[in-house]
């Protein structure tokens, strides 16, 4: 099976570095080509990486609470630059404060992103949602 | 200016203060005198030296919470009732992060949003943004003493503007700051920014105002060893007393493994009276600072109520001076007030309770103060040694080489090649060294006690067991025992 | 029948058996070959001799919580909850105030008025009006095994029904179940009663049905010294071993004191197996049972999670076999199922993350063993000489004498001379030592551990100190201090 | 200052002794002369001790949850006994659970108790009001 491509980092002024390590080696054992980003990662920084490394998909992660307004117009940056389609999760703790996650998924969808995982998710959930949604048959 | 530990000239911190002071317009209502003055007409239960001096006469373990929000009155409003409800001892102003990466323009914008929409967009308290007069109508609001709590690598101008608003802590270091808290930054650069902030606090001792200087103790929060944040706590002791600091509150972060814990605590202002005489700087007055597990909680409450209590009965069990408090929000986001306050009084009751019962000294607890204190000295000297005495050219150093290293940090100037693990106890060790220059017994001492842990699990000690114990104490275990 | 330490006679047991099962309509419905048959076709897992086996070998403490309500449907469903929500490792059915006083007329009136106005009127599960059926309804509802949790002085209908109706454990004893909990009972009668409970028991155990036993160890919950308690223990242990019960959890409730509670938790079974050998009675298994602190509560929730924590922290490092955990509303009422649940939360998170560690040995926890061995087998072997050997009669003359004396606790014959108050480290010590028999070298440590707090709070102990400490843990503290 | 009676005692199947004790100690230090018929008191030994000391008061604990059950009717036989004016206090735990204080205290009051007491109340509040409801003035 090719190996599939996704760019992953930490944005904003987020230096929350635990998960992003985790993520990473998860998705890498899981057979996907992982750009790493790191953290403290700017929209920018997401968008040139995919575009330079061909990748199927952003994974952004938010720690720290200001997810909201990081966040903000990152699809529409795509688009500009061309990869207007490409797949975009958001994860980790979006929002200040302990606030009901259906409202929170639901800005996040409007914001253009795909999928939109609550605080503490493992990677296994990601990782079989991506499959599915890149159409990746497991048998 | 090359890096060394020796104080900084008086022509240099004036030339950098000018600079400092015009990073944001609230630069300009510093005024030195006038902040000496002020702060001379603090009472002294407002004074957190003076409060922690007598309650480390008086044997009493103080509780703090961390908070702030983006609005003047709503800062001063959950201080106020983190004070009266939950029975806070110290109040902490978290300042937001991107106050923390100096963007006080995006920090504004957060200000204006926030008011607009009536709910804090930021995670903290923008000090420098609301200025000096507003700092000190934080510090008039409230009954105790009040610090500054960040995780910013250049502090100056932070430091200016609360320090003459009336603060008297600042929690931080040039490692402490750095390491865990950005990607691209020199420790060297760092380490110049905080001696500024600790030569201007040293100024302000001069003058005979006493603030209390916390270097951050947990790093990364996440499995580190004692003997590594120890290297870094003194260090940075060291740092500030060369620059005049004379008031340290050393810091730690619960492991979880109660004989580590105390061990780590009581071994701390040791190490730290040690060094700092060896370099023949002045003696100071050292307390303890114990945080409360710092690595991922349980999102349920009532479990993390659990985790809570323990970071506190730890905390009391070893006499820490100051427990930095969780709450049972911790998982899920910036907590309520109502919920800081809650995880403040569970701290105090346990704290009250436990007030006059501590751990009694065995051979088991002997060991892990003597491993701690073998290999918090190892790295020490080797720190000395890298820096031909200078602790601050050392340190740059010692990180280049991966003598100091910091698990999961997310600076590239950190080696980043160690890997912890909990032994069969729950106690933190090294599952790699990396370049970590402890002798042939300790690691000896690591690598059976984790093998002992892989033998009752069944499986080779690897990363896997490293994500596990990540995992553990949000899945309410503290050892990541494979599932059986 | 006269009061003797020796097994029932079977037509004593006949006799006895007639009158019990007529006290209320639903005795017709035991039947004891059916109920044996019953038993044995629970699963390993619904019964708590067997799990308590297993986690014995295997170190765990388990989490039970108290619970019960009038109506079966709503009893299942809180069961349920606990179960599946708070993650309880056993079950209770707690029974209400009439039926612990046998009262089975008013029991029915709080049922129906519970039926009527939708919720619970009884502060318990009226277990003998509901009857076999119902209890096998109970059990077959949950997954983990079940235990009647009282406080009934004549408990022998009570124990017939539900041990029929598929329950595996019961608590009480002729002396726990009394002097706690009435007011004009005799000792005597209560022996005889819990008597033949345990014979009850013993012929479900000779037909190969483990039921276990836990006699109530905490007392009056408030300021018990472990000598007394412990005695207590013993004595019910032995009580009960010689009508042939084989499964014993022996019970103590927490004091405050890490230390004091750790030793007192090591020696508990120590000295029933050592009595037990002593007298000639079979080897029957042992495990613990660690009550959270059982006197007055905080009425704040987050308090209140400090002190559920430091009793699942103790009975953790004490290993305990089971803790049984109080919840957040308890200063204010019956908690909900939520606050409940929430309670065995906080304390199994603490349960899992203590379980591999413990307290190491030190002399200082050596001196508080050393001292409750003294001084409980100094009770113990004066109640064998009062009994003449037998520790049935021995008993009732020694609550006659004073010789054992419970704190706080209503019944007339009980003394009530003596009077516990806390050290300064927070243990309970005896401050009047009424008629227990302590030797002069033991009155002493508790003399002098007490005037050294004296000297610390600078007042002469007294009855105010103990009126002080009885407020303490709800006021915060552990020790009452005097307002300073 | 003539010395007044009150009986003390805990209603019903209650066995809660520890607050009684507290209880029967802090009046009498007082200086109130207490008649502790204490834990398990049915209603005709509060009234009875009452009538028999020509008692001021009756303290009424109830800990256990069964107060409401308890303490219906009591009112009404100090009537039927010619004590009908007695000042009846009560406290403790009274209701099963932990419910609103002000409806428990409204259904106490409506029983005909004088004052209702909530969970954990310190010996001095009653001790003052007591004082004031029997006209004893301190100075
Ligand atoms: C450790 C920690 C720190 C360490 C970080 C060290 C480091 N450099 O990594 C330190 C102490 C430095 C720190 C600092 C701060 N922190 Co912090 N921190 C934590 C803590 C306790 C654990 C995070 C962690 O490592 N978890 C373990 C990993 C494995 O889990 P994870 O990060 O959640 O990631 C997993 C999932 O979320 C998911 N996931 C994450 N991203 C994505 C993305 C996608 C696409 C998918 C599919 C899944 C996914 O997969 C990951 C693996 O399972 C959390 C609270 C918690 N969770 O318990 C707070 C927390 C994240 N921190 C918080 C805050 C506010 C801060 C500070 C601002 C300080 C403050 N005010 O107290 C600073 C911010 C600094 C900055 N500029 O970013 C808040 C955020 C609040 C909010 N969102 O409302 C939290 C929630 C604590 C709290 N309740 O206040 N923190
Ligand atoms: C110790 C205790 C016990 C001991 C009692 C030993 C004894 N014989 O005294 C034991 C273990 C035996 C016990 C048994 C039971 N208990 Co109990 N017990 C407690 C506990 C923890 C402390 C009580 C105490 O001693 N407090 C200290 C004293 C000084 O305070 P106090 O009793 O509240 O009294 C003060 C004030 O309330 C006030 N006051 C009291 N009465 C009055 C009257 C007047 C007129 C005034 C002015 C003031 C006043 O003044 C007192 C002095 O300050 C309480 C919970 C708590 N409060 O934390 C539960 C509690 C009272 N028990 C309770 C229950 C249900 C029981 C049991 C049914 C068992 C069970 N289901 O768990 C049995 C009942 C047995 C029976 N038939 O009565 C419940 C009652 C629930 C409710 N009302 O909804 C409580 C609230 C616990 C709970 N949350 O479930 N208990």
């Amino acid at each position: 099976m090719e190996q599939k491509t996704v760019v992953l980092g930490v944005i904003g002024s987020d230096v929350h570095a635990v998960g992003n390590r985790i993520l990473d080696y998860a998705f890498t054992q899981a057979g996907f080509k992982v750009i790493n980003i790191g953290v403290l990662a700017t929209q920018e920084e997401f968008i040139h990486s995919a575009i330079e490394t061909n990748a199927e998909a952003l994974l952004v992660s938010s720690l720290y609470g200001h997810g909201e307004m990081d966040c903000r117009g990152l699809r529409e940056k795509c688009q500009e630059t061309g990869i207007g389609k490409i797949i975009m999760y958001v994860g980790g703790n979006l929002v200040v404060g302990k606030q009901d996650f259906e409202s929170v998924k639901e800005r996040f969808l409007a914001m253009g992103f795909d999928r939109v995982y609550p605080p503490g998710t493992l990677p296994d959930t990601p990782i079989e949602d991506l499959r599915k949604d890149l159409g990746m048959t497991i048998d | 200016m090359d890096l060394t530990v020796r104080q900084m000239d008086a022509e240099e911190f004036q030339r950098q203060r000018q600079e400092v002071l015009g990073q944001w317009q609230t630069g300009k209502d510093v005024f030195f005198e006038e902040a000496v003055a002020y702060q001379k007409s603090l009472p002294k239960s407002k004074v957190f030296a003076e409060k922690l001096a007598e309650g480390k006469e008086k044997g009493i373990t103080y509780a703090q919470p961390r908070a702030g929000v983006a609005l003047i009155s709503e800062h001063i409003e959950l201080l106020r009732f983190l004070q009266d409800e939950g029975g806070a001892d110290f109040l902490p102003s978290t300042i937001d992060s991107y106050t923390r990466q100096n963007r006080y323009t995006e920090a504004q914008a957060g200000i204006e949003e926030s008011a607009m929409i009536g709910r804090s967009m930021l995670n903290g308290f923008p000090a420098v943004n609301h200025g000096v007069a507003a700092c000190r109508q934080v510090v008039e609001s409230v009954q105790v003493p009040v610090q500054v709590r960040h995780g910013t690598p250049d502090a100056r101008l932070l430091a200016e503007i609360t320090i003459a608003g009336g603060f008297t802590d600042y929690e931080g270091g040039g490692i402490s700051y750095n390491i865990p808290y950005s990607k691209d930054v020199s420790i060297e650069s760092t380490i110049k920014y905080w001696q500024y902030v600790d030569r201007l606090i040293g100024l302000y001792e001069e003058q005979g105002v006493k603030i209390n200087r916390e270097p951050f103790g947990p790093l990364t929060g996440t499995l580190v060893p004692p003997a590594i944040s120890h290297a870094v706590a003194v260090i940075e002791g060291i740092l500030a007393v060369a620059q005049g600091v004379r008031s340290l509150t050393l810091g730690y972060g619960q492991c979880g493994n109660l004989l580590q814990d105390v061990a780590a605590l009581h071994t701390l202002p040791v190490l730290a009276e040690e060094y700092l005489a060896k370099l023949g700087l002045p003696k100071v007055m050292i307390t303890t600072v114990f945080h409360q597990w710092m690595g991922g909680f349980p999102q349920d409450e009532a479990k993390a109520f659990g985790v809570i209590s323990w970071g506190a009965v730890t905390a009391a069990l070893g006499k820490a001076s100051k427990v930095i408090v969780k709450t049972p929000h911790e998982a899920l986001g910036i907590p309520t007030k109502e919920a800081n306050a809650a995880g403040i009084r569970t701290t105090k009751q346990i704290l009250t309770m436990l007030k006059d019962q501590s751990l009694p000294m065995t051979s088991e607890l002997a060991l892990e103060e003597e491993m701690i204190l073998a290999e918090t000295r190892a790295i020490l000297d080797r720190v000395l040694e890298l820096g031909e005495g200078d602790a601050a050219v050392g340190t740059v150093r010692a990180f280049q080489a991966g003598v100091i290293d910091v698990p999961f940090a997310p600076s590239r100037y950190n080696a980043g090649k160690i890997l912890p693990a909990r032994d069969t106890t729950g106690a933190v060790r090294l599952l790699d060294f990396g370049n970590i220059p402890f002798d042939e017994r300790v690691k000896e001492f690591h690598r059976e006690r984790i093998a002992k842990r892989g033998r009752d699990e069944d499986r080779d000690p690897s990363f896997q067991m490293v994500i596990d114990d990540i995992y553990a104490i949000g899945k309410g275990m503290l050892v990541g025992r494979p599932r059986g």
